[in-house]
């Protein structure tokens, strides 16, 4: 199967409305073409999970700039003052989550988990509406998994059948969003002969990745 | 050394020679420039390594190599990488021996609330709920006041972070520690009487009988 | 601090009783270094915890066909007879776990969780004594995390500081089980120098690993 | 061409260009031989890796790169290693689009018990409760029956492996489909009567207005 596809094959991909799980931390590792792709598009509405809001300029929060983001679920929102901005005035919805909890429920949702249970959260409002489960008489909050229709990632190598490694603290959520969505597609820095890659090294394996976009270097 | 450097430099001296230690934003990241040479300390970084070295040089950066801020940041020759769900395995499952962390307000059963301002300040929790949780030992680092706003309370008003999980606290009044009977006052500044201190905490301090002076 | 220790003073940090993980999956990626130390001393009373029985001459198989294994928890004990037959004798205690289920609740112990739900095991006796959670609509086994006194595992090359890469598969169970143990034990194929693992492929970092034993190519 | 041969060919024939399949130990792992060059298959092994390549030259093994029984294999090109955790984690979130396995008994509802006769034989399950769990499609390969005994029956006897999870047995006398009336026979050998079958199956089989003659 050919995966890697141009920009144009990369949009039509989307429709509005989707889920879409972006990688990345305070926009490091995040796929800043495929982002610009969707700025100019037409898709809109849509819910997205990503560990904060980016910068108002940069990463996700391009998206929430360009008014195409109806729901937002992340762990930080404090770096993006626009993401703020459209929380209060009730334009974009914000589920704010633990990040540890957050890339955990995206694992959860890839390795076929119904939840797991967590100290974190415990007694504060995170707590709210969420079930509590004593385990040999410590209490825990049982987190459900989740999963997206889109995982959108910045690979630094990928070879090409979709073997992944990423550079250093880009690599973050991208390696759990590659387990969880329908749909995943990597924006590669590089791509590379199969091959190229030590198997001991690659951190996503090609059966999670539908799709490849050459990005910039 | 202003204030803020007095707090680091202080809460320095709390890590013990092979420590894994992670500092929050702001006034917590200070804290690595205090650290002495004859400390092995190794600092955690949320976003996903371990092994912080010393500030880029300007032109230097890799903004591939950042911290929990998004700052871009060297890493000391033991350094690694790794994901984040690994990264928060490591902070929930304990393997952090120290976290330092800001605070809007903590109160004498340990509590913790710095994550959001309902109706006025909503950055979100991002991974202080784990840390906080997770780390062995729980440091808030934070001027004694804001804006003369009492900060160590009798009970958090803001929504907690966490429940019953700072061990200790360090201001540029004194350096504190969270008791089962309350707070307890170990240090106090040069040149600070306890009821400087007292008037503004509002939780009532213990006082050590072994109470000294910062040495800082 | 200093890790690399010698043979005799590994068996200085085991006591009569202890919980072991060994890493290895039919003894590939199993420490035999350590295990063969084992063998020669006066430890017992172990419970160990493996993916599976090893062989009666190799892996935890010789610490089985030794005496010195009260209990054995793993997936598998087909391909040594020595262990079905100490099983059926009563001479072994043997708790068998789904081996998805054994890693995730080795990975919930070093990871502080209070553990998780899995739909492997549901209608079989491995549901036996444990809660069932639906979570929308669909059954779940609570499964518990697990830990060890002691973690034995086999690092291909280990860097002075702890850093360790294993080896194809001879990875399995290893990088787990450094996580879920108080104190971590890596027989190194190879020491090298502090900085001479790229940090991108590093699978366990160095603050997992207590001890270092050098052991053969 | 012997049965197991036979049985494993036709199975090879259920794998579709671009799956992610998972072989047993025993005939399944004889599935791989028969796949057709015109397919890219990619066999994942539950120890840790995907990407089996051909079986390796008498000593050219690589004792570092084993499959799920320990034995040696090799890597494709495209080959990746990973833990267990990783591996399960492919496994029970359903990115192996087939499972074929070996088993003791199967029955009408999709039941498969294939890990233990109790006070008799006690291997453990390893990874197939697992893999039956978490793959897309299950397929059951094996000899129709077993020292006579039969093997596809009403209800599993031998305690279950899993519950309703079993989507296709393939065994030298036919294919049967686990649908919600219970066994359909869609194929069967060549020279073989469904009476024939159906004698040595405890489950009755609903026959195939469609039936076929197995083409391996």
């Amino acid at each position: 199967m050919k995966k890697i596809i141009d920009k144009s094959e990369f949009i039509s991909k989307l429709k509005n409305g989707m889920s879409i799980m972006v990688g990345g931390f305070m926009v490091v590792g995040t796929p800043e073409n495929l982002i610009e792709e969707i700025v100019k598009s037409d898709i809109k509405d849509l819910t997205i999970i990503c560990n904060d809001a980016g910068l108002p300029n940069k990463g996700v929060g391009k998206l929430i700039s360009a008014g195409k983001v109806k729901k937002l679920i992340a762990s930080h929102i404090g770096l993006n003052p626009e993401a703020g901005k459209r929380m209060s005035e009730g334009t974009m919805e914000v589920e704010l989550v633990p990040q540890g909890t957050l890339v955990e429920q995206i694992r959860s949702g890839g390795a076929g988990l119904g939840g797991f249970l967590t100290p974190t959260g415990l007694g504060t409002i995170v707590q709210e509406g969420k079930e509590i489960i004593e385990v040999e008489g410590e209490k825990f909050l049982l987190e459900k998994p989740l999963k997206a229709d889109i995982a959108l990632l910045l690979g630094h190598k990928v070879d090409e059948k979709g073997n992944t490694i990423y550079s250093k603290t880009t690599r973050n959520f991208n390696p759990m969003m590659a387990t969880a969505c329908e749909i995943v597609i990597v924006e590669a820095r590089e791509v590379v002969s199969i091959g190229d890659l030590n198997p001991d090294n690659i951190v996503t394996p090609h059966i999670f990745v539908d799709y490849i976009v050459k990005g910039d270097k | 050394m202003n204030i803020k450097e007095f707090i680091a430099k202080r809460v320095a001296q709390e890590l013990k020679d092979g420590n894994v230690v992670n500092l929050g934003i702001g006034l917590p990241t200070m804290v690595a420039s205090f650290v002495t040479d004859d400390k092995d300390i190794t600092f955690q970084s949320e976003n996903g390594m371990l092994g912080l070295g010393p500030a880029p040089k300007e032109g230097e950066e890799d903004f591939d190599l950042t911290n929990a801020g998004g700052m871009p940041i060297t890493m000391s020759t033991d350094g690694v990488c790794f994901d984040s769900a690994t990264s928060f395995g490591i902070i929930r499952g304990g393997h952090v021996d120290i976290t330092v962390l800001g605070s809007l307000q903590v109160d004498e059963k340990g509590n913790i609330s710095n994550w959001i301002i309902p109706g006025k300040m909503v950055p979100g929790m991002g991974g202080a709920m784990d840390l906080v949780v997770g780390a062995k030992k729980v440091i808030v680092a934070m001027t004694h006041t804001a804006k003369g706003k009492m900060k160590i309370l009798k009970k958090c008003t803001l929504p907690f972070t966490a429940v019953n999980q700072v061990n200790m606290i360090v201001t540029e009044l004194g350096v504190m520690e969270i008791t089962p009977e309350g707070i307890l006052l170990t240090e106090i500044a040069p040149d600070t009487t306890v009821e400087q201190v007292q008037e503004v905490t509002e939780a009532k301090l213990i006082i050590s009988d072994n109470l000294k002076t910062m040495n800082v």
